[in-house]
């Protein structure tokens, strides 16, 4: 209780000392409040990982009964990564927001809005910490609520431009869909359990079939996929990512879209229905995610609309892992759950490190150029070296190359799927090899995408004149990219201590009996990986050193790029992005929906045309605003009712009364009729 | 006794392109170069001195070392036989596709780092399709581990033979995907001409426009060393571990030279395709090993 | 006359007279003043009195039973704020003190016709009450004098007054119903320890007619249209109290004889219908929400698809019974909330339109920050208490095996809170088109800790309820039939 | 006696119909009155004598007099044209009249119930139909006062069916009239001739969405 309690205490009192401070001091205040937080639900957390489950239930009043504060491995998990990501993001996040102060007492509203925001991120980081707690329904709502409010406020911060107030209300909307869903889910269990508790969907999930059951997990499963951005359910992701400031944009896709994965995984924890089917349904889902979610990644020139479509494949890629898991349960199969569950949690972890990386990056580019558009930057990594390479880190770990974290995660999810290929029935040998194949277009479509984003922003030449005062950000806008960069290269070297870590949530999937030996297995896999990832850097470095030897005495010249015979290459001729991805849109030119003005060139000697190619999301044409269409239209309809005619106002009522009477006289009729063909039939 | 596999892919690397060029010589009728041409172009290019363009930033230092390095990697994981690679652990080959991604990715944003419109273009090439043949390798590995029911080259090539005649049937098709993504790997004919003269239509050559002197050398050679693992690797779907070396040798270097007088010979033989006709061409590969697969599943689930 | 004055009720029906009288005639701003505290003084007298007289009868034909305590004790705590913000409102406008007079008047003669209403236990009581609440209203929609508050008033007393006809051909119906059963009490407890022997026919048309008379005070379809005509029109806190007090009466003509009909062998019927009217209602404040530019007739509509969402609750029986009551409690109390606040916007755009409004955010921060919240609440987002009583609703729906009708109207809801939430945000913080915000009039916060509280009043009342209300509300519905 | 007078009230609703005349309008207003003080007097003459007197009072002076003369000084006050403008051709009128006249009857027939004048019945529901109509079909406002004073008619003769049971209804039944028509008739006569000079219905017809 006593956690809990300093939890909420340390919330409430920073907010109220976040009001009466001044700019200045709004970031620090709201550092500290995050900081204590994080402390205090990781005296909860490290334990619960650790096995040592807490538990508190205390009575919330006559509506809500009992409200049960549990955590387990899971929350304690989910728990410490989340609190990392919400550090660096307000580590950051604090000097990101240097921009936006203003001097005591002029503009007021600016630096309401700027308590707003910071007040938010508090909240959001107490509701999130509640949301991994919290085991009643009711209170689940309303902490999720709670959370997802917070997100919207944080979202609309430059609420000045259009499109940043259009994007925070389509993700309110869709979350509220989301709240909508989970509320039937709740309502469901509670009319039929009569409890608010968790274990209740446990005991009733238990009691009915598994084709119930299954209904029961798709209904959670929609509710949490919506917050997760698994497809179809992803189309607010890439609104609101980009309009958020750059650590908002970090936090969400780090840690608020893990919201859903969690909420998929507890549920899978509490409804045991017929894994086998949930699965393959994970799994065909996740597949398409993932792919989806590059392929479209790849065609967008908003470096972090790309970055929020890489949000939808890596949950995509988490969602492979949950599958597999799934279908290792279902077979029984102790080493495919391990390997899906673990690969899933740990991905989770990874996503969170580099996705922030590469957001913090990205904010820290925008600041410094105030452009979004890769196709006008360039040539950065000379003006901004640091901010470059952890860029090119992050860049690499999500391209799940070795040797960073990205690589290990997948290489848990490859060798658990290459594991169940050889010891799982046909139907799901089937399955597993196309997510194999899936997962391994993922990794080289997004190795596409990425060598295009670093190439663009940060070699070559600027293709746009940017500010001239375009530097490296300072220290301590860099120290918590530092912080990430460390844990991801730190996972990508020693990984056998984090799996190890991991063990314990997954526990909760496989059962205990397998504890013992699986994972032992999988050390031993991991450790050699280790070796082999500790043998290719010293590799590189050796080689590298040898270069250094060799090339000492040889004379070195600078020149400029060898144009192939052009004497003046200017930066328009560089490759652009647009023409990097050129021939791969052609080749996926069906899946996509690219509205392109272009006008002709005509004559012998055209004038200069203009030309632009907007990406649109196909699947949000046809799935969103298709039927939204033809819903307004037919709501549209009915608007002649309040035409201010009170003739009519008059006649409506008269109507009613003129057809709940006949109304029953028709039925009456028609049943008359009916009996009547009847008779003549016999 | 790992190291074996590693000490026969270097060596056999060092004439292995020679081997090409002197096919390729002997049917276009011209008293070729020697063999071991190529082993001087590179040491001489290791001597040279090198220029560098004004734009290019440390990426474009770094990247030729890291590419050698992932090869080097790469080749670490190559058994021989029933010896095992250097390193070797359960789904090595999964490290191995990665290690030579890593690799191909410091390449591609070097040739960005010029700032060149031709490397650029080379680079999104190169870039399309290794990441269209991924796949067919995978698939491939995939369809051998679940052959024999091991997930590490080592455990697959060593249990690969104890199999009826069907799993060499599987081992020859297998082969040929291999070649064929070798050819890929290496930016050889049918996908990609080394010897054209026209920037626009090459692949890998473009990408490497800039890089001169040590750098250089490591490239090309590297692209011998990628052509012998991948030699190597068809070469242990033949071997017959358990045999003596003296049996395996032999076989291991004839595959070797098999393989190198079959590049030349197509490199003589046919043309390079169009650029837009190569995508379907490589994906092709992962079809074909698609139905390796299948072949492979009927063999373990139905029979 | 002794009887008359035996009771609460006489004494504070003279009261409320005589005051309104002397505010009608009054001049002076302090008398006024003065006058409409010793209101708000009478008013808690009464509420108080009638509190610990639960069900005793009060001069004959006034019992506070259960759910007249529940909506006196609202409308006592909303006549506070309410005569607060009318006071602010003349003086924003220096009101000419006899239209200040007349309004306050109506007011008090408002209030007084309502509690009165909620407390009869006598149906033609109720119906009397009920058409004096209309006069009384329809003065304060007139309040602005020109063309537009006068279309306003001409339509809503013409529609009211229809409506109110129907009211009474139902009651004559009913009359012919009792008759058959040889008594002629009209008393609600006669009725409904009668109701059984009642003939069929006449009760059916009796509950139709009654039904779709209230429907007009209670903002349902069929008659809801002149309501959202008299919210626009009438300044806003009377508005605040139309949204709130006024729609409850209207649910207690229509609640009173759903009660009476309950042991009879219409109920099923009569539960069909409401749930359609309900559904109908949320429909139309959908289609409505989607469209309106005008925020006091969008408030307007959200009233309306709430009073659908309580139909239907009502209808779906079992704990929706109890959350349509609860729900309709904290409706009362947070429609207020964005009226009162309307009130502060007016006087700093002078305009009610969405295109003329906008950055409010920027303007007056408290009262931004109290249309952000109340729009949190108002959509039942949780933790509002509203999201409780939807839950609850949606339970009894869920129960009664309406899947597809949760579908339905989660659906409607969601359309809603988009168009709703779409006005609310460009209203807080999207620049306005041509509005120079030279002299804007700076409104102290203090002027927004009324809806605060109120707000705080819905959180707390729909997460924590009170063993009072619970009793109270189960009290109410405690004699429908299970 | 009453079957007579009510037969007479429903042929003074087809005339309604058709009449384009608000004067007309107003003199059948006048004779409805007379004809209920008429059926007032037959059906209530055994209950107490005050009521009775209140009643008569009601219907002779303020529906035969009060009322008709207040419509015409609204008419003449406001200047309004004496053409009342139907959006239907009275022949249409006259027929839907006729029709809702039959299906009164009809539907007074299903009804078997000895404590009700089925004629009561039959009167007062035509009157409230024809009102509704009239009020529906009639471009005026003024005419829609007057549609609402048949509809109070009709409730009126109802109200008489039940009256010498519930003598109490009744005397509401009159509230409601006197309430609800000095009301709208005050407004009418006080602000829209005021504040309006054009009574169309279109003119208030600004207040939509």
């Amino acid at each position: 209780m006593s956690l809990i309690l300093g939890i909420i205490v340390v919330t409430v009192f920073s907010l109220l000392l976040l009001a009466m401070a001044g700019d200045k001091q709004k970031g620090n205040i709201a550092l500290f409040a995050v900081l204590i937080n994080a402390v205090l639900s990781s005296c909860i957390a490290i334990p619960a990982l650790c096995g040592s489950s807490f538990e508190q239930i205390f009575y919330g009043g006559n509506v809500f009964g009992q409200i049960a504060i549990r955590a387990d491995a899971l929350s304690g998990w989910f728990i410490l990564l989340m609190n990392f990501t919400m550090l660096t993001g307000i580590l950051y996040g604090r000097r990101y927001m240097k921009h936006y102060e203003n001097p005591p007492g002029r503009n007021p509203e600016g630096s309401a809005n700027l308590t707003l925001h910071f007040a938010s991120y508090i909240i959001n980081h107490f509701a999130m910490i509640g949301i991994y707690c919290v085991q009643n329904s009711l209170a689940f709502l309303c902490v999720w609520e709670l959370m997802a409010l917070s997100s919207f406020i944080l979202i609309i911060f430059e609420y000045g431009k259009f499109e940043v107030l259009k994007a925070g209300i389509n993700f309110l909307i869709q979350s509220h869909i989301g709240i909508m869903f989970m509320t039937l889910g709740f309502i469901w269990v509670n009319s039929r359990a009569g409890s608010f508790d968790f274990n209740a969907i446990a005991t009733y999930a238990a009691s009915v079939s598994p084709a119930v059951s299954f209904i029961l997990f798709l209904c959670f499963f929609i509710a949490f996929a919506i917050k997760a951005g698994f497809v179809p359910f992803h189309t607010w992701l890439p609104y609101a990512h980009p309009v958020a400031p750059a650590h908002v944009s970090g936090v969400m896709s780090g840690v608020i879209i893990k919201l859903g994965i969690f909420g998929i995984l507890r549920m899978l924890l509490l409804i045991k229905g017929d894994f086998l089917a949930l699965g393959y349904f994970i799994l065909a889902i996740s597949v398409i995610t993932g792919v989806y979610g590059v392929i479209l990644a790849i065609i967008q020139h908003n470096i972090k609309k790309l970055l929020a479509y890489h949000s939808i494949e890596n949950i995509g890629i988490i969602g492979i892992g949950i599958g597999l898991g799934c279908i290792g349960l279902g077979l029984n199969n102790p080493y495919l759950a391990f390997a899906g569950f673990a690969g899933a949690m740990l991905h989770t972890l990874n996503h969170s490190l580099f996705k922030s990386l590469l957001f913090y990056s990205a904010g820290t580019v925008y600041q410094a150029t105030h452009t979004l558009d890769i196709e006008q930057l360039g040539g950065l990594i000379k003006k901004m070296p640091q901010t470059a390479t952890l860029f090119l880190i992050a860049a690499l770990a999500i391209c799940g190359l070795p040797p960073f974290n990205g690589f290990i995660s997948e290489f848990l999810i490859y060798s658990g799927l290459f594991k169940g290929i050889l010891e799982s029935p046909l139907i799901s040998t089937v399955f597993l090899v196309s997510s194999v194949l899936g997962l391994v277009i993922i990794g080289g479509l997004a190795m596409l995408c990425f060598t295009k984003a670093f190439g663009v922003i940060f070699l070559g030449n600027e293709r746009h004149q940017l500010p001239a005062t375009v530097h490296e950000a300072e220290f301590t806008k860099l120290f918590p990219k530092y912080l990430i960069a460390t844990l991801i290269i730190l996972i990508g070297i020693v990984p056998q201590i984090f799996v190890k870590a991991i063990s314990g949530p997954t526990a909760l999937f496989t059962g205990k009996n397998i504890l013992q030996q699986e994972p032992v297995a999988f050390i031993e896999t991991l450790q050699a990986v280790s070796l082999a990832v500790i043998a290719l850097i010293l590799l590189s470095l050796i080689i590298w050193w040898l270069r250094k030897m060799v090339t000492r005495s040889a004379v070195i010249v600078e020149s400029s790029t060898w144009g192939c015979g052009y004497a003046a290459p200017t930066a328009k001729l560089q490759y652009t992005a647009n023409s990097f991805v050129r021939p791969f849109r052609k080749l996926i030119h069906p899946l996509l929906m690219m509205n392109k003005t272009e006008n002709a060139l005509i004559g012998i000697f055209p004038n200069p045309v203009h030309s632009e190619t907007h990406p649109y999301d196909k699947l949000e044409r046809v799935i969103i605003d298709i039927p939204l269409k033809y819903l307004k239209g037919f709501i549209g309809q009915f608007r002649f009712l309040q035409n201010g005619n009170p003739q009519f106002y008059i006649l409506y009522g008269v109507v009613f009364i003129f057809i709940v009477i006949t109304i029953p006289l028709l039925m009456n009729a028609l049943a008359y009729l009916n009996e009547l063909i009847k008779q003549i039939g016999q | 006794m790992s190291i074996v596999s590693f000490l026969l892919i270097i060596f056999t690397s060092l004439f292995f392109t020679g081997i090409v060029i002197r096919t390729k010589s002997i049917f276009s009728g011209r008293k070729g170069p020697g063999f071991f041409q190529p082993l001087k172009d590179i040491r001489r290019l290791f001597r040279k001195g090198a220029v560098y363009s004004k734009t290019t930033s440390f990426i474009f230092q770094i990247a030729p070392s890291i590419y050698f390095a992932s090869v080097l990697m790469a080749i670490f994981m190559v058994p021989f036989g029933n010896q095992p690679g250097i390193i070797s652990f359960q789904g090595d080959f999964i490290f191995f596709a990665y290690a030579l991604a890593l690799g191909k990715f410091f390449i591609i944003i070097s040739a960005l780092d010029t700032g060149s419109s031709f490397e650029g273009m080379g680079a999104s090439r190169e870039a399309l399709y290794s990441l269209l043949v991924e796949p067919a390798f995978f698939i491939l590995m995939g369809s051998f581990a679940l052959l024999t029911g091991h997930t590490s080259f080592y455990e697959i090539f060593g249990s690969l033979h104890f199999g009826s005649y069907i799993s060499y049937g599987e081992g020859t098709l297998a082969a040929i995907v291999l070649v064929f993504i070798a050819l890929i790997e290496n930016s050889r004919m049918p996908v990609d001409d080394p010897k054209t003269h026209l920037e626009l239509t090459m692949v890998h050559e473009v990408m490497i426009l800039d890089n001169s002197g040590f750098d250089l050398g490591l490239i090309l050679y590297s692209t011998n060393l990628k052509f012998a693992m991948y030699g190597a690797l068809i070469a242990n779907f033949f071997l017959t571990p358990g045999y003596e070396w003296y049996y395996s040798l032999p076989i291991f270097i004839g595959v070797q030279i098999v393989f190198a007088v079959i590049v030349g010979t197509v490199e003589s033989f046919m043309a390079r395709f169009r650029m837009n006709h190569n995508p379907q061409y490589i994906f092709m590969l992962t079809s074909i090993s698609l139905l390796i697969f299948i072949g492979v599943l009927i063999l373990k689930k139905f029979v | 006359m002794a009887q008359f004055f035996s009771g609460m009720m006489g004494s504070y029906l003279v009261g409320s007279f005589l005051i309104s009288m002397l505010l009608f005639f009054n001049r002076n701003k302090l008398v006024n003043y003065g006058l409409t505290i010793l209101f708000m003084v009478l008013q808690w007298g009464l509420t108080i009195y009638e509190f610990d007289h639960l069900n005793v009868v009060d001069f004959q034909y006034f019992s506070p039973d259960s759910l007249a305590i529940i909506f006196l004790v609202v409308l006592s705590i909303l006549c506070v704020p309410a005569i607060y913000h009318s006071h602010v409102y003349c003086n924003s406008k220096a009101e000419i003190p006899r239209n200040r007079g007349i309004y306050f008047s109506a007011l008090v003669v408002l209030f007084a016709a309502l509690s009165a209403a909620y407390l009869s236990n006598h149906i033609a009581i109720t119906w009397i009450f009920v058409e004096l609440t209309t006069l009384s209203s329809s003065a304060l929609i007139y309040h602005r004098r020109n063309s537009r508050s006068l279309e306003g008033t001409w339509k809503y007393i013409f529609v009211c007054s229809i409506s109110i006809t129907l009211v009474f051909i139902g009651i004559l119906f009913l009359s012919i119903a009792v008759q058959r059963t040889g008594s002629t009490n009209l008393f609600y407890q006669g009725l409904f320890n009668s109701a059984a022997g009642m003939n069929v026919f006449w009760l059916k048309l009796a509950f139709l007619f009654i039904f779709t008379g209230f429907t007009c005070k209670a903002g349902l379809v069929p008659m809801y249209t002149a309501g959202i005509d008299a919210k626009d029109k009438a300044p806003s806190p009377a508005g605040a109290i139309f949204g709130s007090a006024l729609m409850n009466v209207g649910f207690i003509g229509i609640f009173r004889f759903y009660q009476v009909i309950g042991p009879t062998s219409i109920f099923e019927w009569a539960n069909k219908i409401m749930l359609i009217t309900g559904l109908l209602s949320i429909f139309v404040a959908t289609v409505y929400m989607l469209r309106v530019k005008n925020l006091k007739r969008m408030f307007a509509y959200s009233s309306v698809e709430h009073m659908g969402l309580i139909m239907v609750g009502l209808a779906a029986g079992g704990i929706g019974r109890y959350a349509a009551i609860l729900h309709l409690v904290l409706h009362s109390f947070a429609k207020p909330v964005l009226f009162f606040q309307m009130g502060q916007v007016y006087r700093i755009y002078k305009s009610k339109s969405i295109y003329d409004i906008g950055d409010y955010f920027k303007y007056n921060l408290s009262g931004a920050l109290v249309l952000l919240f109340a729009f949190f609440t108002v959509t039942a987002m949780p933790p509002s208490g509203m999201f409780v009583s939807e839950f609850l609703i949606f339970r009894a729906l869920f129960e009664a095996k309406h899947i597809w009708i949760i579908l339905f109207i989660m659906l409607l809801l969601t359309m809603i809170i988009w168009s709703f939430g779409k006005n609310i945000f460009k209203i807080l913080f999207i620049k306005p088109i041509g509005f120079n915000d030279t002299d804007v009039e700076k409104i102290s916060p203090f002027e927004s800790l009324s809806q605060f509280i109120l707000l705080a009043l819905v959180i707390y009342l729909g997460l924590f309820p009170p063993a009072g209300l619970v009793t109270l509300i189960n009290g109410a519905v405690s004699n429908l039939p299970k | 006696m009453t079957v007579i007078l009510l037969a007479i009230f429903a042929v003074t609703l087809i005339y309604l119909g058709v009449a384009n005349r608000l004067s007309s309008y107003i003199s059948v207003l006048a004779v409805q009155g007379v004809i209920l003080f008429g059926v007032a007097f037959i059906e209530l003459i055994e209950i107490n004598w005050v009521n009775l007197v209140f009643i008569l009072l009601e219907t002779i002076v303020f529906k035969t007099i009060a009322i008709p003369y207040f419509l015409k000084y609204i008419i003449e006050r406001n200047k309004i044209t004496r053409d009342s403008e139907p959006f239907l051709p009275d022949f249409i009128s006259i027929v839907i009249v006729t029709a809702i006249i039959i299906a009164s009857f009809l539907l007074s027939n299903a009804i078997e119930d000895p404590h009700l004048g089925k004629i009561f019945f039959v009167a007062s529901l035509s009157a409230l139909f024809t009102g509704l109509y009239i009020i529906v079909t009639r471009r005026k406002i003024i005419t829609h006062v007057m549609g609402f004073l048949v509809i109070e008619n009709g409730v009126f003769v109802l109200s008489l069916a039940v009256g010498n049971e519930m003598p109490m209804l009744v005397n509401i039944g009159i509230l409601l009239d006197i309430f609800a028509s000095v009301f709208l008739l005050g407004i009418f006569a006080n602000k829209i001739g005021d504040i309006m000079k054009e009574q169309d219905v279109e003119q208030l017809s600004n207040l939509k969405d």
